[in-house]
C-alpha cells in the first residue's frame, strides 16, 4: 500500500480498518462552477417531477440560465482572485485541477451553453400546434414517428422539458473535461457528457428518423471510442502504476522517486506506455472529430436538432481540446518525440480532409460539420506547437470558434420552410435578396469561418499559425494556408448562392424569431467582430491563462 | 524676342484647341480664326527670320528653355527651343505653305458640315510640325513627331465614315509607330550613351563613343526617317493616305510632314558624319525609294496617288543627299523647300481639278482639260515643269546639285547612285509628263459620277487660286534665287557643315545629260500617252505595271505576312490563354471537386464503416507511435 | 498629439460607407448624393495631405502610431511617403468620377422598373445604397493600404478589401446582357468567385509569408524592420528570405495582375460594371504594385535582386502577351483590360528595373494609368449603357452620330497608346528609358509594346467609331452633361500631366531615391561618363 | 499463475468485441460487443491493478461497470426508440445520412 494509493480521491475508503473514515478534503469554492451547475442539472430533474407541466419550460429555462450564469460567475470570481494564474492549485484531491486553462475553457464552455440555450428555448420559429408553441425538440420523445402517439402528444401540447436538465448534466461533464487530473475522473467526465447529448440527438421535433438514426450512430460510435478510451486507461494505469496525470508524468519522464519492483516490471514495457497513450489520443480525436475519427461528425450535425448541433460543435469541441492539451501537455510531454509526428499527420489530414470533402456538400449543416472538422485540423496545428503561445492561441481559438458556430447555426434555424428547416443549398439561393439581414449575417459568420480579416476566425487562424511557425511547424502552416485556400471556396459558394443566384420563388421564408435567438445570434455577431477588430484583450487573457498546473 | 518662338507655336495650337472644344458656335467663323492664326505664326516666323539675318552668320542660333518637363535623378528633359538656320527654313516652309493651304481650304471645304474640325486639325499639325522642328532635344521632337503622325492620322481619315479612309489612317499610323519605336529606341541609346539627349552635347560628344554605337543609333534614326518620310521599306502608307482631302496631301504629304524624316538625318549630320556604314544605308533607302517612288508613279490612274508616288519618289532624292554627309545636306534641304512648293501647288492643282469634277480622281476620266481650268493648267505646268527639273525652274537647281553630290564619291558608289539619280530624273519627266497629258490634253473622256450627273469643269474659286498662283511663283523662282551665288548652302553652312561636292565626272557634262534623261523621258511620255488615244478603262498592261500599279506587292506582301499571321497569332495566343493558363486553374479546382466527389463516397452512411475508419485509424496510430519509438 | 489626418483620409469613406447603407430604400437620389458628398470630402483630405506633405523632407510624414495587437507585435502605424500619398491622391481623386459614372449603374433595372419599387419593399433589398456603400468602403481600405507602414495592418486591409469588390463585381452587371440576364448573372458570379479565390489564395500564401516575417524578424513595423536590417542585428538567411519575398511577390502578382497569374481580371472587368471595372483596375490593381515598391524591395532587397531576371521576364512577357490578346479581343471592356495587364508589365518591368527612372516611371505610370483607363473605361461603359452591348462588332459609325462621346473616346485611347503629350507618354518613356539603361535587351523588347498599344486602340477605335453607320446606334444619344463632367475633367488632367509632370515628379523622387538606396542600387552611368 | 496471461485474455476480449463492432448488423449486438470491450478493459485493470498491488484499478472498474450500466440504459432506450420507428434494429437499415 504505497502512498501512491493514498492520494487519490477515489481510493481513500480503501484503506486499512479504521475507526473513522477521513473524509476527503474537497476545495468547494475552487469548484464552485461544477458543483453548480450539476446541482441545478439535479433540481432540474426534481422539476420535472414536481412541476406541473404548464410551468416547466419557464422554470427549467430559468433554472438554467441562472446556474450557467452562476457558474460563470463563479468562474470570473475564481479568475479574478487569481486561480487561474498565480494560486492555481489541483483540487479535490489531485482530481480536479483548478489553473488558467480549466478556467478559460470552463468559462467559454459556460458561454457558449448560455447562448445554446437561449436556442433551446426559442419557440417562435415553429408554426404553433394547436395553438401551442412549439420549441425544436420532439413533443414526446417516446412516440413512434408520425405515429398517433406522437399526435396526441402534440395535441396535449408536450414539450420535453428534459432538455435542460439534460443539457446542464452535459455542461456538467465538460466543465469537467478539461480539468480533469486523473484518467479516471477523465472517463467520467467523458461520459457524464457524452450520455446527455446522445439523448439530446434524438430529440428533434421534425425528421425524427434522421434524428434517432444521428443519435445511434453517435451512440455506437461514442461507445466505441470510449472503450477504446478506457483501454488506454487501463494500459497506462498498468505502465504506471497509477491514474493521476501528476504520477504518470513523474513516471514517464523517469523522475519518480519510490519505484518497487512491479512498477519497475512494468515501466520497462514501453508498448504499455505507447499504445495506451495512443489509445487515449485516439478517445479524444474522436470527440474533436479529426480524422479519421470524423465519420460521425457529419451525420450527427445534420441529423441532430439544430440547436443541439450548435451547442455540440462548440462546447464539445472546447471541452475535448482543453482535456487534449492538458494530456499532452501535463501526462506526455516526456513523448514528444512520440506523439508529435503522429498529431502531425492527423493535423494534416484533418485540414486537407474536411476542407476538401467540404467542396461538395449540398446540405449547410454537413457543410459546417466538414467545415468543423477542417478548424479541429487548424486547431490542432496550435496543439502541436509545444509552447505557451501554442496554449493560448488555441484558448483563443477555440474562444472564437464556438460563438462563430453556435451563431451559424442560429441562423441555420431561422431558414425554413413547409419541412421545418431548409437545410438543402440550393433553397439558400437568393436568401440575400429576400432577407438581406439575415444573409449579411451569415455571410459574416462564414467569412470568420474562412479566416477573412478583421474577423475573430482570421485573429484565432493567425494566433494558430503564428504559434506554429514559432514551434518549428512551418511545414503544417503552409498546408493549413493552402487547405483554408480549399475551405475559402466553399464558404464563398454559400455566399454566392445567397446574394448573386436569382431568390427561387418557393423559396424558405426567413422566420422572424424571439429576442432569445435574436441575443445568441448578436451576442455570435459581436464577439466574431471584436475578437476580429481588437482581439488584443482576450489574447492577453489566454496568454495568462497559458500556464498548466502540475 | 525669343518668346516668338513659343508664341510660333502657340498661335496654332490655340487654334487648335478652340476649334477641337470649342463646339458648335464656332462653325461658322472657325475656318477663319484657324487660317488667321496660322498666318500669324507665319508673321512671327519672318520677324524672327528678320531677326535672325540681322546677326552674324555663326552666331544665329536661339537657345529658349521654357520649362522643365521631366525632371527625374538622373534625366532632364526639358521644354526647349533651338532656333537656327535650320529650323528656321523649316519654320518659313511650314508656317508659309501652311498659310497658303490653309486659305486654300477654305475655300476647298467649304460645304464639308464637320469644317470647323478640319481646321483645328491642320492648326494642330501646325503646331506638332513646328515642334518638331523647333525642339532642342530628341525627346521633345519626338513629341513633335508623333504630333504630326496624329494630326496625319486624323486628318487621313477625316472622312471617317468611308471605311478606306480609316483604313488607311490606322495604316499610317501604324506604320509610322514602327518608325517611332526606331527613334524612341535611339533616343533611349543616346541617354545611355551620353546621359543626355538635347541636341548640342550629343552632337558634340559624338567623338566620345565607339563608332559602332554611332551607327546603332544612325540606323535607329534612319528607321524612324523612314517610317515618316515614306522610304522603303516603310513606304506603305503613303499612297493610301491620298484618302484624305486634298489640301491634307499637299501640306502633310507632299510639302512638309513626309520630309521631317530629312529634318532629323540632317539634323543628325553629326552622328551620321561619324558613321559611315549608317550614312551608306541612308543613301542605299533614298536610292532604291527613289526608284520605287517613280515606277509606282508611272503606273497610277488616280492623279493622287501617282503624285504620291513622286513625292515618295523626290524625297529619295532627299534622302539620298542628306546620306552624302557634307556635301549633300545643304542640297537636300534645298531641294526640300523647292519640292515643297511644286509639289504644293500640283497638289492644290489636283485638287481644283477635282473639284471641278466632282471629285473624281482617275486621270483616264479627264482630259481636255486646260481650256476649263486655265489658272489651274498654268499654275500645274510650271509645277510641272519645276519638277522635272527644267532648268531654270527650280527644281532643275535642285535636283542637278542632289545628282552632282551623287556622282561626287569613291568607286563605283559614284556610278551606281549617280546612276540612279540620272535615271530616277528620266522616270520623273516621264510619269509627270503622261500626268500632264491625261489632264490637261487629248480628248474628253469625262464620265458621269456615281450620281449619274456630268461633270461641269469650272475653275476654282479666288481663295484657291491664289494660293496656287503664290506657290506656282515659288516653284519658278525659289531655285535660281536660293543657287545664285550659292546662297542657300551658305546660309545652312554653319549649322550643317558644307563640302564642295567633287564629282568623278565634270560638272557641265552631268547638267547636259541630266536634260537630256529627261527630255527622253518627256518624249517617251509624249509617245505613249500625247500620240494615241487613252482607253478610259486601264489597259491590263505588262507585269510591271500590274505590280507597280499594286504598289509593286508591297501591300500584299504586308497583308499576307504581318496582317494574316498576326491574326493567326492573335487567334491563337486567345485560345491558348484560354485554355492553357485559366485552364490550369480551372483544372485544379475541377481536380479538388473531383477528389471530394470521391472521398465523400466514403461516407456511406453505415455506422459499421465509421467504426471501421476509427478502427483502422487507432491501428495507424499506434503502429505509427511505435515506429517513431522504434527508428 | 496633432489631429490624425491619415486616419481622418481612411475613415471618412468608411463612415460614408455606413451613412449610405442606412439610407431608406426609397430615397435613392439622396443615397447618391450622399456618396458623392462623401468621396468630395475625402478628396478634400487628400488634398490637404499632398499640401501637409514635403518632399524634401523625413521618408515617411503624417505618421500615426498607436498599439493594437501587441500578442501578435501588431501596431496601428500610419505613415505616407512621396509613393504612398501620390496614390493616396488618385484613390481619392478618381472615386468621385467613379460615383457620378455609376450613377444609375444600381438603379432597379427598367426592364422590371414597374415593379422595381415593389420588390425592393417586399425583399427589403437596396441595391443603389448597397452599390455605393461598397465603393466607399472600398475607397476607405485602399486609402489606408496606402498609408499602413505596418505589414500586418496592410496585409489585413489587402484581404479585407477583397470582400466588398467581391459583391461589386458579382452583384451590379451590365444590362442587357447579350446573351440575356440568367447567364449573365452565371458569368458574373463566376468572374466574382475567380476575382476573390485567385486574389485570397495569394493572400493565404502572403499570409504563411507574413507570418514567417514575424518568427524571423519579430515585428511587423516597416520603421523597425528596416532599422534592425540596417544595423545588421536582423539577419535573414538568404533562402529564408528569398522565400519570405516569394510569399509576398505571389500576392502582389496576382493582384496587379502579372502573367501568368492575370485571367481573373478579363473576367472581373468585362463582367462589371465599368465603374467598379475602373475601380478595380486603377485603384484596387494598384495596391498591388506599390506593395511591391513598398514591401517587397524594402523587406528584401537581396531576394528582389536575384528575383529580377525572372520577373522582368514575365513582365516583358505580359507586356507583349497583354498587348497581342487585347488585340484579338472581340468584347471592348475585356480589350479594355488585357490592354491593362500590358500597363501593369510596364509598371512592374519599372519597378524591378531598379534605376531612379524606371521607380519614378512605375509610380508616374501608376497615377497616369489609373488616370487613362478611367478616361477610357467610363466612356467605354457609357458607350455600352446606350447600346447594350459590349461586342465590338455591334459598333460602327458612331462618330457620326456621337462626335462627342467618339472624340472622348479617341483620346482616352490616345491616351492608352501611350501619344506624347498625354500623361501615359512621360511614365511610359520614363520606364522603357530606365529599364533600357540596365537591361537594354528588355527595353527593346518592351518598346515593342508601343506598336501593339497603337494596334489595339486604333482597330478598337476604327471598328465602333467609324465606318458607315449601324442602324442600332442610328438614334445614339451624344455624351450627357453629367458623363460630359464626368470625362472632361480626367482628359484635362490627362493633357496637364502630360505636359507638365513637374508636380507629380518632384514627391515622388525623393521615395524613390528611398527605395533605391533600400535596395542598394545605383543607376548606370552613361557609357561617355563611364569611359573617363 | 502469471498475471500477463490475464492481460492476453483481456486483450483477446477487446479484439473479440471490436470484432463484432465490426461485423455484426443487430444494434444490440453491436452494443453488446462494446459492453464486451469495456469488460475486458475491467480484467485488464484489475489485473493491473493487483501487480501493482494497489487499489486503483480495482476502483476504476467498478466505475467502469456503473458508466456500463448508464450506457445501456441511453443505449437501449435510443435502440428501442429506433427499432420502434423502424420495425428494426439493424444498423445498416439506419442510413439515412450519407455522403
Amino acid at each position: 500500500m504505497s502512498a501512491s494509493a493514498v492520494h487519490s480521491l477515489w481510493t481513500t475508503a480503501a484503506q486499512q480498518p479504521v475507526d473513522s473514515i477521513p473524509a476527503p478534503h474537497i476545495e468547494y469554492s475552487q469548484l464552485a462552477p461544477m458543483l453548480i451547475v450539476v446541482g441545478a442539472a439535479v433540481l432540474g430533474v426534481l422539476v420535472e417531477v414536481v412541476v406541473p407541466r404548464k410551468a416547466r419550460y419557464h422554470s427549467q429555462l430559468f433554472l438554467s440560465v441562472t446556474a450557467l450564469a452562476a457558474a460563470f460567475a463563479a468562474v470570473v470570481g475564481l479568475a479574478a482572485t487569481g486561480h487561474g494564474t498565480t494560486k492555481v492549485q489541483i483540487a479535490a484531491m489531485g482530481a480536479i485541477a483548478v489553473d488558467g486553462p480549466a478556467l478559460f475553457l470552463q468559462g467559454t464552455i459556460l458561454l457558449a451553453s448560455l447562448a445554446a440555450v437561449f436556442t433551446f428555448a426559442e419557440r417562435r420559429l415553429d408554426p404553433r400546434a394547436h395553438g401551442k408553441h412549439v420549441d425544436s425538440f420532439v413533443a414526446q420523445a417516446g412516440s413512434v414517428p408520425g405515429g398517433e402517439g406522437e399526435q396526441a402528444a402534440v395535441r396535449a401540447g408536450f414539450t420535453t422539458t428534459e432538455v435542460y436538465p439534460l443539457m446542464l448534466f452535459a455542461v456538467t461533464g465538460m466543465l469537467v473535461f478539461p480539468a480533469a487530473n486523473d484518467l479516471l475522473t477523465l472517463f467520467i467526465a467523458l461520459e457524464v457528457f457524452s450520455l446527455p447529448l446522445y439523448l439530446l440527438c434524438a430529440l428533434a421535433r421534425r425528421k425524427r428518423l434522421m434524428s434517432q438514426e444521428a443519435a445511434v450512430k453517435y451512440f455506437l460510435l461514442g461507445a466505441f471510442s470510449s472503450a477504446f478510451l478506457l483501454f488506454g486507461i487501463a494500459l497506462l494505469y498498468g505502465y504506471a502504476g497509477s491514474v493521476s496525470y501528476a504520477r504518470i508524468a513523474e513516471v514517464v519522464d523517469g523522475s519518480v522517486r519510490a519505484i518497487d519492483p512491479a512498477l519497475a516490471q512494468t515501466m520497462g514495457n514501453d508498448a504499455l506506455l505507447l499504445i495506451g497513450g495512443a489509445m487515449l489520443l485516439m478517445g479524444l480525436l474522436f470527440k474533436v472529430g479529426a480524422v479519421p475519427f470524423h465519420m460521425w461528425t457529419p451525420d450527427v450535425y445534420q441529423g441532430a436538432p439544430t440547436p443541439v448541433t450548435g451547442f455540440m460543435a462548440a462546447a464539445t469541441k472546447v471541452a475535448a481540446f482543453g482535456a487534449l492539451l492538458r494530456l499532452l501537455y501535463v501526462v506526455l510531454p516526456g513523448l514528444n518525440w512520440d506523439w508529435r509526428p503522429v498529431l502531425w499527420g492527423v493535423a494534416i489530414v484533418t485540414m486537407l480532409g474536411g476542407a476538401i470533402v467540404a467542396i461538395t456538400q449540398t446540405d449547410i449543416k454537413r457543410l459546417l460539420a466538414y467545415s468543423s472538422i477542417a478548424h479541429a485540423g487548424f486547431i490542432l496545428a496550435g496543439v502541436i506547437a509545444l509552447t505557451p503561445d501554442g496554449i493560448s492561441s488555441v484558448l483563443f481559438y477555440l474562444a472564437a470558434y464556438s460563438f462563430v458556430t453556435i451563431g451559424a447555426f442560429a441562423v441555420v434555424t431561422l431558414v425554413r420552410d413547409a419541412g421545418g428547416e431548409a437545410t438543402h443549398l440550393s433553397k439558400w439561393a437568393g436568401l440575400g435578396r429576400r432577407s438581406p439581414l439575415a444573409a449579411a449575417v451569415f455571410a459574416v459568420f462564414l467569412l470568420a469561418f474562412a479566416g477573412i480579416p478583421l474577423t475573430s476566425g482570421f485573429a484565432g487562424k493567425f494566433a494558430v499559425f503564428k504559434a506554429a511557425a514559432e514551434g518549428g511547424a512551418g511545414a503544417l502552416v503552409v498546408i493549413g494556408v493552402i487547405a483554408s485556400a480549399i475551405a475559402a471556396f466553399f464558404y464563398i459558394r454559400v455566399i454566392v448562392l445567397m446574394f448573386f443566384s436569382e431568390p427561387k420563388p418557393e423559396g424558405p421564408t426567413v422566420a422572424v424569431p424571439s429576442p432569445l435567438t435574436m441575443t445568441t445570434i448578436a451576442v455570435g455577431v459581436a464577439v466574431t467582430l471584436a475578437l476580429g477588430v481588437a482581439p488584443q484583450y482576450f489574447l492577453d487573457l489566454a496568454g495568462q491563462a497559458s500556464g498548466f498546473v502540475r | 524676342m525669343d518668346n516668338l518662338i513659343a508664341l510660333l507655336i502657340a498661335a496654332p495650337l490655340l487654334g487648335a484647341a478652340l476649334l477641337l472644344c470649342g463646339g458648335r458656335r464656332l462653325d461658322g467663323a472657325g475656318h477663319w480664326v484657324a487660317t488667321v492664326l496660322a498666318f500669324v505664326s507665319f508673321l512671327f516666323g519672318t520677324v524672327l527670320f528678320a531677326d535672325m539675318l540681322g546677326k552674324a552668320a555663326d552666331d544665329r542660333t536661339v537657345q529658349q528653355q521654357l520649362f522643365s518637363w521631366i525632371p527625374v535623378e538622373g534625366f532632364q528633359a526639358d521644354v526647349a527651343f533651338q532656333l537656327d538656320q535650320l529650323s528656321m527654313t523649316f519654320v518659313l516652309l511650314i508656317t508659309g505653305v501652311g498659310s497658303l493651304i490653309h486659305l486654300y481650304s477654305v475655300g476647298y471645304m467649304e460645304h464639308d458640315e464637320r469644317r470647323r474640325r478640319f481646321f483645328g486639325y491642320l492648326n494642330l499639325f501646325l503646331a506638332a510640325m513646328l515642334l518638331l522642328v523647333l525642339a532642342d532635344n530628341y525627346l521633345l521632337l519626338y513629341v513633335g513627331w508623333e504630333g504630326v503622325g496624329l494630326a496625319s492620322y486624323l486628318l487621313i481619315g477625316f472622312w471617317q465614315h468611308k471605311p478606306s479612309a480609316a483604313t488607311a489612317a490606322k495604316k499610317a499610323f501604324l506604320v509610322n509607330r514602327v518608325g517611332d519605336m526606331g527613334l524612341s529606341i535611339a533616343v533611349m541609346l543616346m541617354f545611355t550613351t551620353f546621359g543626355t539627349f538635347a541636341f548640342t552635347p550629343v552632337l558634340e560628344s559624338t567623338g566620345e563613343t565607339s563608332e559602332a554605337m554611332l551607327t546603332a543609333i544612325g540606323l535607329l534614326l534612319l528607321l524612324a526617317a523612314c517610317g515618316k518620310s515614306a522610304q522603303v521599306p516603310l513606304q506603305s502608307w503613303l499612297g493610301d493616305a491620298m484618302e484624305g482631302p486634298t489640301p491634307v496631301s499637299a501640306l502633310i504629304h507632299a510639302a512638309t510632314m513626309v520630309t521631317a524624316g530629312v529634318y532629323l538625318i540632317v539634323r543628325s549630320g553629326a552622328i551620321f558624319n561619324a558613321a559611315p556604314d549608317a550614312q551608306l544605308a541612308v543613301v542605299v533607302v533614298g536610292a532604291v525609294t527613289l526608284l520605287f517612288g517613280a515606277i509606282i508613279g508611272c503606273a497610277k490612274d488616280d492623279i493622287k496617288k501617282a503624285l504620291a508616288g513622286s513625292t515618295m519618289s523626290q524625297i529619295g532624292y532627299m534622302v539620298l543627299a542628306a546620306g552624302l554627309g557634307p556635301i549633300g545636306y545643304a542640297f537636300a534641304i534645298m531641294h526640300l523647300v523647292t519640292h515643297g512648293f511644286f509639289k504644293a501647288g500640283l497638289f492644290l492643282g489636283a485638287g481644283s481639278v477635282m473639284h471641278g469634277m466632282n471629285d473624281e480622281v482617275d486621270m483616264r476620266k479627264y482630259g481636255g482639260l486646260r481650256k476649263y481650268l486655265p489658272i489651274t493648267f498654268v499654275t500645274f505646268g510650271l509645277g510641272y515643269l519645276a519638277i522635272i527639273g527644267v532648268p531654270p525652274f527650280s527644281g532643275f537647281f535642285s535636283k542637278d546639285k542632289i545628282i552632282e553630290a551623287a556622282f561626287a564619291q569613291e568607286g563605283a558608289r559614284a556610278w551606281i547612285f549617280g546612276g540612279i539619280a540620272l535615271l530616277g530624273a528620266g522616270i520623273t519627266a516621264f510619269y509627270m509628263t503622261r500626268v500632264m497629258l491625261m489632264t490637261f490634253f487629248g480628248k474628253q473622256r469625262w464620265q458621269p459620277d456615281a450620281e449619274g450627273e456630268e461633270p461641269h469643269p469650272h475653275e476654282a474659286p479666288r481663295t484657291m487660286t491664289i494660293p496656287m498662283i503664290l506657290l506656282a511663283v515659288g516653284s519658278v523662282g525659289a531655285g535660281a534665287f536660293f543657287s545664285i551665288g550659292d546662297r542657300f548652302v551658305n546660309w545652312l553652312a554653319p549649322v550643317t557643315e558644307f563640302e564642295h561636292p567633287h564629282p568623278v565626272i565634270s560638272v557641265p557634262v552631268i547638267t547636259a545629260s541630266t536634260i537630256a534623261v529627261l527630255l527622253v523621258g518627256a518624249a517617251l511620255a509624249y509617245a505613249m500617252y500625247g500620240t494615241r488615244p487613252v482607253p478610259v478603262t486601264a489597259p491590263r498592261g505588262s507585269l510591271l505595271t500590274r505590280a507597280a500599279r499594286r504598289d509593286l506587292l508591297q501591300d500584299d506582301f504586308n497583308h499576307v505576312v504581318l496582317v494574316r499571321g498576326g491574326e493567326h497569332l492573335t487567334r491563337s495566343l486567345v485560345y491558348v490563354d484560354h485554355t492553357l493558363v485559366d485552364g490550369v486553374v480551372n483544372g485544379t479546382a475541377a481536380g479538388f471537386g473531383g477528389l471530394s466527389g470521391r472521398l465523400r463516397k466514403l461516407q456511406n452512411g453505415y455506422a459499421r464503416t465509421y467504426a471501421v475508419s476509427m478502427f483502422g485509424g487507432a491501428a495507424v496510430l499506434i503502429a505509427a507511435t511505435l515506429l517513431m519509438r522504434a527508428v | 498629439m496633432s489631429f490624425p489626418l491619415l486616419t481622418a483620409t481612411a475613415a471618412l469613406p468608411a463612415v460614408g460607407a455606413v451613412a449610405v447603407a442606412a439610407v431608406p430604400a426609397a430615397r435613392r437620389t439622396a443615397a447618391k448624393w450622399l456618396a458623392l458628398l462623401f468621396s468630395l470630402g475625402t478628396l478634400a483630405l487628400a488634398v490637404t495631405v499632398l499640401v501637409r506633405f514635403e518632399p524634401g523632407g523625413a521618408r515617411y510624414q503624417l505618421t500615426e502610431s498607436h498599439a493594437w495587437i501587441a500578442d501578435f507585435g501588431v501596431r496601428y502605424e500610419l505613415g505616407v511617403d512621396g509613393i504612398g500619398v501620390t496614390l493616396l491622391a488618385l484613390t481619392a481623386l478618381l472615386v468621385p468620377f467613379v460615383i457620378a459614372a455609376g450613377w444609375h449603374d444600381a438603379d432597379p433595372s427598367p426592364d422590371s422598373g414597374g415593379e422595381a419599387p415593389a420588390e425592393t419593399k417586399h425583399y427589403r433589398w437596396r441595391p443603389t445604397q448597397g452599390f455605393f456603400a461598397l465603393i466607399l468602403m472600398v475607397e476607405a481600405m485602399v486609402i489606408l493600404s496606402f498609408e499602413a507602414t505596418d505589414v500586418f495592418l496592410f496585409y489585413i486591409l489587402f484581404e479585407a478589401m477583397l470582400i466588398p469588390m467581391y459583391f461589386l463585381i458579382g452583384g451590379f452587371g451590365d444590362r442587357a446582357h447579350a446573351q440575356g440576364e440568367e447567364a449573365a448573372a452565371t458569368q458574373r458570379s463566376y468572374a466574382a468567385v475567380k476575382f476573390l479565390l485567385y486574389n485570397l489564395v495569394g493572400g493565404l500564401i502572403m499570409l504563411a509569408a507574413v507570418i514567417g516575417l514575424y518568427v524571423v524578424a519579430g515585428s511587423f513595423s516597416l520603421g523597425e524592420i528596416a532599422a534592425a536590417r540596417a544595423s545588421g542585428e536582423l539577419e535573414m538567411a538568404t533562402n529564408t528570405e528569398r522565400l519570405l519575398f516569394l510569399g509576398f511577390f505571389f500576392a502582389f502578382a496576382i493582384k496587379a495582375p502579372l502573367w501568368p497569374l492575370h485571367t481573373w481580371l478579363p473576367n472581373a472587368m468585362g463582367e462589371a460594371t465599368a465603374p467598379v471595372a475602373v475601380l478595380i483596375t486603377a485603384v484596387v490593381d494598384k495596391v498591388g504594385t506599390f506593395a511591391m515598391l513598398r514591401f517587397c524591395l524594402q523587406l528584401f532587397p537581396e531576394a528582389s535582386k536575384w528575383a529580377t531576371p525572372v520577373i522582368i521576364v514575365l513582365s516583358l512577357i505580359s507586356i507583349v502577351y497583354g498587348a497581342l490578346l487585347a488585340v484579338g479581343q472581340r468584347d471592348i471592356k475585356r480589350l479594355i483590360a488585357y490592354a491593362s495587364i500590358s500597363h501593369f508589365g510596364f509598371i512592374i518591368l519599372g519597378i524591378f528595373a531598379m534605376t531612379s527612372q524606371g521607380q519614378s516611371g512605375a509610380t508616374l505610370y501608376m497615377v497616369n494609368h489609373g488616370i487613362s483607363t478611367a478616361a477610357l473605361m467610363l466612356v467605354a461603359g457609357f458607350l455600352i449603357s446606350r447600346r447594350g452591348s459590349r461586342l465590338i462588332a455591334d459598333y460602327g459609325g458612331v462618330q457620326k452620330v456621337a462626335p462627342v462621346l467618339a472624340g472622348t473616346f479617341l483620346v482616352g485611347g490616345l491616351a492608352t497608346l501611350s501619344l506624347p503629350g498625354l500623361a501615359p507618354f512621360v511614365s511610359e518613356f520614363l520606364v522603357l528609358v530606365g529599364t533600357f539603361t540596365r537591361y537594354p535587351a528588355a527595353g527593346i523588347v518592351a518598346t515593342f509594346g508601343i506598336v501593339l498599344a497603337a494596334l489595339y486602340v486604333l482597330v478598337l477605335y476604327q471598328r465602333t467609331m467609324t465606318g458607315p453607320v449601324k442602324e442600332e446606334v442610328r438614334s445614339m444619344p451624344d455624351l450627357r452633361v453629367r458623363e460630359l463632367a464626368v470625362v472632361a475633367p480626367l482628359i484635362a488632367l490627362l493633357i496637364f500631366l502630360g505636359v507638365y509632370p513637374k508636380p507629380v515628379t518632384e514627391i515622388v523622387n525623393p521615395a524613390v531615391e528611398h527605395t533605391m538606396s533600400d535596395v542598394q542600387q545605383q543607376d548606370p552611368r552613361p557609357d561617355v561618363e563611364a569611359a573617363k | 499463475m502469471n498475471p500477463v496471461n490475464y492481460l492476453y485474455l483481456a486483450a483477446l476480449l477487446f479484439t473479440i468485441g471490436a470484432a463484432g463492432v465490426l461485423i455484426r448488423r443487430n444494434a444490440i449486438v453491436v452494443f453488446m460487443s462494446v459492453e464486451l470491450m469495456l469488460n475486458a478493459c475491467n480484467l485488464s485493470l484489475v489485473t493491473f491493478s493487483r501487480m501493482h498491488g494497489n487499489l486503483d484499478g480495482q476502483i476504476v472498474a467498478f466505475f467502469t461497470m456503473v458508466v456500463a450500466a448508464a450506457e445501456v440504459v441511453v443505449g437501449l432506450a435510443i435502440i428501442v426508440s429506433l427499432f420502434r420507428s423502424r420495425h428494426s434494429a439493424s444498423v445498416d437499415d439506419a442510413s439515412l445520412m450519407k455522403l
